[in-house]
């Protein structure tokens, strides 16, 4: 195989190392496959290789009928599937405008925003372990736990939910329910801390995430991230906020931005996102409305015709639907998803070059991708 | 005196003998059912297409050469030290013009960029 | 394109949905009229629909249009959301619909833009106006068979590189092509029109 | 004979047992006290809390399959972890850990051997085991550990500077190579040399996390960047041996420190008379007490901190400690002129 030569100058001559990470390695988050180039450790050029996890969602819905599509949304980004579920529904309740009554709008608010913790916790916890930083793994898996029980209660499923329908929700939820909520919300406030307490002052920690991967806002938002990197870097955009879905508009709660944009910056952003989560959480809790759980939903569902793309903001970032219906068939015509792990994926590529392997991981993580999303 | 050395190669020649006797015996027990997949080198799944030898980046062998320098100027350092209290002024004065000379060359080395890896 | 032979589908097949023009009582945003002084001839059509505007680009003028979306201070469309395609396949005016959804997060607006194409029509790549459509328009050929001049990286992406057939097109079989038709397309297209004449005969 | 041949003998075997019964269990105890760091059990399974998991890792190890992968270097490949191994066991022969005692009638010193030269020797053994590593990655033959060894050689030498050095102003204190001799010249300064030479101290525990390639400074074998590092290739019982020879340089990297800078076997305050009741717990326990000490910050630090990227990890030890380890020196000099 002929690598190309870098010039160091004539006597010292070196050959570019190709390096394969991926699929089968141990912090490519599922089945990523990055290609580096390297100039001893550091990287000179990377292919990101994706697509060992295509499952033709996009392709399978185009032949289930409406309802069915919604276990499938499960499988995309499987730590915060009932986000998922939300995005989906709400689309076709746009599509086939649809009211949805306000309790269920409440309970949808709180599912999303405890996907919104589960999610981070995986995301902070795998990504301390990209690092090196074994003990917050562990941490964060014993909350992220608490909220899988709580889904459990819910919906009687642990990760793939399916906890939606369109026009509501399928079951109202148990007595004492949003009692244990609340508490589990007194919990997480204090567990917030003491990730903080092992990570963000760490000297090891600030040197391994500060100035690793910047990128400013412009150059964010045209590379098409969303979520946390984007707001990493400055640039104050929330779904939540800018096209408010659920009871969004209803909640309070503020739009954590970074400044520098480097992998510390979105650490902190998605730490203070916790925080912020359980501000929304408690409010949707504790104001949750009395009333029907499911609107006005004809028996057969069928849309009009006609195409529509709707946002909403997943753990990761700009989760769109682009769903078209030919008003005849009980499925839809095309599915499309816009999946936010798929574009953030994207500006690895220029963010990894010039640093080093080491922080190639930490890159990654920093990303928060889930594979399943990314392929679906 | 040279017989408390005697210890140390009766050492070296059980050790040794250990870690040889466990590699035959467990060769005898463990399973051996080899196929080409197995028997190919890790690259993350995807078969390997070019040998790991290469020509790799100089800053190793740089940091290999400054290794010898500061090691082989430790090492003088030793009787040195062992002796200090008999020497004293002298070896102190003399010592210090001996790491005079190796910290003008760590700093050159510094200024030269020869410790930054990246 | 090494694809599957047309197929016919049974019942009338849609051809494309109805991009309803917008109602006499709601005003189109400023964008739109200062991209019709712009770019002459740029929209072909603007629709209207649950919310969200759609405007019909020609294929030709998508890359002025594009740029002019981008730069322009009342449009400001700085974030590519998403760049995907349908098939409609009998459509007589081209089969694929290639749809671009746009944001600004300056003035917070969506948009969507949507350029009609035949089979074999290429399309100006987006990605030197919005870098962010790089992979999607990759999935879009991967998935379409849509083949975009000018991209600089233009592979496949979710698909494996030796993959034959784009997936998402209507016409493709949905038992998937098996492993034959990876190893001799040739044979598989021959096994498939010897089992359509047996459903025929 | 007895004297030459049998008595070291015997005690090799005891020592060899001890060290490879300590490192198993050592396994289980980083297990545990991580386990215990991170809120969960640890292993449970194997025998009443687990304390039998061990001999079940052992008899795991020497069962399971031993793949050479087909473009490695065989011999090579063979030899790298015996290379790896032996001089992480050997080093043991010069550690004291207790002085003369009375055994059966016949006095026995609890150190294999006391050598004039005792820490040099130290010192380049345990260089020897680099080479293990070295070659481990290289006969491989596959880009993961060829990295991870380059890695660690470059990471290894450059801590050896700066861990020399500092044994320098030890050697400057005691005046002696001899390890015996320096535990007595603690008990004869009347202070442990952790006190004096505080500085050294720290340079010397945080060049040993780095030369036993624990974390934060595990780049060799950093699981998430190079999946496992120089041993990627391994597996069965050779991979034992790099797992033992890793093990058993913690377990000697105590020692040492612990004879060097905690006074050895020696109790708390030896000169103090007062505190001569503490005389009826034997010297060796003192030694392993110390040595635990030792063995629980290194895991405490795993559990604990991120890991260090791989150019900072060559700039703390050529832009941070080796300066610092020779400023050490230099001031050890001066303030002992003055004082004599």
């Amino acid at each position: 195989m002929d690598t190309p030569v870098i010039h160091h100058g004539a006597m010292f001559d070196t050959n570019e190392l190709v390096l394969n990470m991926g699929p089968q390695h141990p912090s490519t988050h599922g089945v990523l496959r990055v290609v580096l180039r390297l100039d001893g450790e550091k990287v000179v050029d990377a292919d990101v290789v994706i697509g060992y996890l295509h499952r033709g969602i996009e392709k399978l819905s185009e032949n289930r009928n409406w309802t069915q599509i919604i276990l499938l949304t499960d499988r995309m980004d499987y730590v915060a599937a009932a986000t998922n579920n939300v995005g989906y529904c709400e689309t076709v309740e746009k599509l086939m405008s649809l009211e949805v009554p306000r309790r269920a709008r409440y309970v949808r608010t709180i599912l999303c925003e405890l996907q919104r913790i589960a999610s981070h916790c995986l995301w902070v916890g795998t990504h301390a372990m990209d690092i090196g930083a074994m003990t917050v793994f562990l941490y964060a898996f014993r909350e992220r736990e608490l909220i899988l029980d709580l889904f459990e209660e819910m919906c009687g499923a642990r990760l793939t939910y399916n906890s939606m329908r369109i026009g509501g929700l399928p079951l109202d939820i148990p007595p004492g329910w949003d009692k244990k909520v609340l508490e589990f919300c007194t919990i997480m406030a204090t567990k917030i801390d003491e990730y903080e307490e092992l990570l963000t002052h760490n000297r090891i920690w600030l040197e391994r995430t500060k100035g690793i991967g910047v990128i400013d806002g412009p150059a964010a938002v045209a590379l098409g991230l969303s979520g946390p990197p984007l707001r990493g870097s400055g640039v104050p955009r929330d779904v939540r906020k800018d096209e408010p879905y659920a009871a969004y508009d209803e909640m309070e709660f503020d739009v954590p931005i970074g400044t520098a944009g480097d992998t510390y910056d979105r650490y902190l952003v998605r730490l203070e996102e916790f925080r912020q989560s359980l501000r929304v959480i408690r409010q949707a809790t504790e104001g949750i409305p009395e009333g029907p759980i499911v609107g006005k939903v004809p028996r057969l569902i069928k849309p009009p015709a006609g195409e529509t793309y709707h946002a909403i903001e997943s753990p990761k970032g700009e989760l769109g639907y682009f769903i078209v219906s030919d008003g005849k068939s009980t499925n839809p015509y095309r599915f499309r998803v816009r999946p936010p792990s798929f574009c953030n994926l994207q500006g690895l590529r220029t963010l990894i070059k010039g640093h080093l392997v080491a922080d190639v991981v930490a890159l990654i993580g920093s990303l928060d991708v889930v594979l399943g999303e990314v392929d679906r | 005196m040279l017989s408390s050395y005697i210890p140390i190669a009766i050492f070296v020649a059980v050790a040794t003998g250990f870690a040889l006797f466990t590699l035959v015996f467990t060769s005898l027990i463990h399973p051996s059912k080899y196929n080409k997949v197995k028997l190919e080198p890790y690259e993350c799944g995807i078969e390997p297409l070019s040998d790991a030898r290469d020509r790799y980046s100089i800053r190793y062998y740089l940091v290999a050469m400054l290794f010898v320098i500061f090691d082989v100027e430790t090492v003088f350092m030793f009787p040195w030290a062992v002796i200090f209290d008999k020497l004293l002024l002298f070896g102190l004065i003399e010592m210090l013009v001996f790491i005079f000379i190796l910290v003008v060359g760590y700093y050159y080395a510094w200024q030269k960029g020869a410790l930054e890896w990246v | 394109m090494a694809d599957a032979p047309a197929h016919v589908p049974k019942a009338a097949a849609p051809t494309g949905p109805p991009d309803p023009p917008p109602p006499a009582d709601v005003t189109a945003p400023a964008f739109i009229a200062t991209l019709h002084a712009a770019v002459p001839g740029g929209v072909t059509h603007v629709s209207y629909w649950l919310g969200d505007w759609t405007l019909v680009v020609p294929a030709a003028l998508i890359l002025q249009v594009a740029q002019h979306l981008r730069d322009a201070a009342d449009a400001a469309f700085d974030f590519c959301s998403d760049v995907t395609a349908t098939d409609w396949p009998p459509r007589a005016e081209g089969r694929f619909d290639v749809v671009y959804c746009l944001y600004s997060t300056r003035h917070r607006h969506r948009v969507r833009l949507k350029v009609i194409l035949g089979e074999q029509q290429p399309l100006a790549s987006v990605t030197g106006v919005w870098p962010a459509a790089g992979w999607l328009e990759r999935e879009v050929y991967d998935m379409f068979g849509v083949g975009f001049t000018g991209h600089p990286d233009r592979r496949r992406i979710l698909m494996p590189e030796d993959w034959q057939g784009h997936p998402q097109r209507k016409d493709y079989p949905l038992e998937g092509p098996g492993e034959l038709l990876l190893e001799n397309p040739i044979e598989w297209l021959k096994l498939r029109q010897s089992r359509e004449q047996a459903d025929i005969e | 004979m007895i004297d030459t041949l049998v008595i070291p003998l015997l005690k090799i075997v005891i020592v060899l047992n001890a060290t490879l019964v300590s490192v198993t269990y050592m396994v289980l105890l980083e297990r545990k006290v991580i386990a215990w760091a991170q809120s969960r059990l640890g292993p449970m399974r194997v025998g009443p809390y687990g304390i039998l998991q061990p001999v079940a890792d052992a008899v795991k190890l020497m069962i399971k399959e031993d793949i050479t992968p087909v473009r490695a270097d065989r011999w090579v490949f063979t030899i790298a972890p015996i290379i790896s191994m032996v001089p992480a066991l050997i080093v043991y022969a010069v550690i004291p850990f207790g002085p003369e005692v009375k055994l059966f009638g016949r006095q026995v010193t609890l150190y294999i051997t006391d050598i004039n030269v005792g820490l040099l020797y130290i010192v380049s053994v345990a260089s020897v085991g680099v080479y293990g590593i070295i070659l481990a990655g290289y006969a491989s033959n596959s880009k993961y550990p060829l990295l991870a060894s380059l890695r660690a050689s470059a990471q290894l030498i450059s801590y050896e500077v700066a861990v020399t050095l500092t044994l320098v102003s030890v050697i400057m204190m005691a005046g002696s190579l001899s390890m015996v001799s320096i535990v007595r010249a603690q008990q004869s300064s009347h202070m442990w040399y952790a006190f004096v030479q505080p500085l050294a101290f720290l340079i010397f525990f945080i060049g040993g996390l780095a030369e036993t390639n624990r974390a934060p400074f595990d780049l060799p074998e950093a699981e998430q960047e190079l999946t496992g590092g120089f041993h990627t290739e391994y597996s069965g019982m050779r991979f034992a041996l790099f797992f033992l020879a890793e093990y058993a340089n913690m377990i000697v990297v105590s020692s040492v420190a612990t004879t060097l800078f905690l006074g050895g076997w020696l109790r708390p305050f030896p000169n103090v008379a007062f505190l001569s009741f503490l005389d009826f717990i034997p010297s060796w326990t003192w030694f392993l007490v110390k040595s635990f000490v030792f063995l629980y910050i290194f895991i405490w630090v795993r559990a604990t901190l991120p890991r260090y990227r791989y150019d900072q990890l060559m700039r703390l030890g050529w832009k941070v400690l080796i300066p610092l380890a020779i400023a050490n020196l230099v001031v050890t000099g001066i303030i002992k002129v003055m004082l004599l």
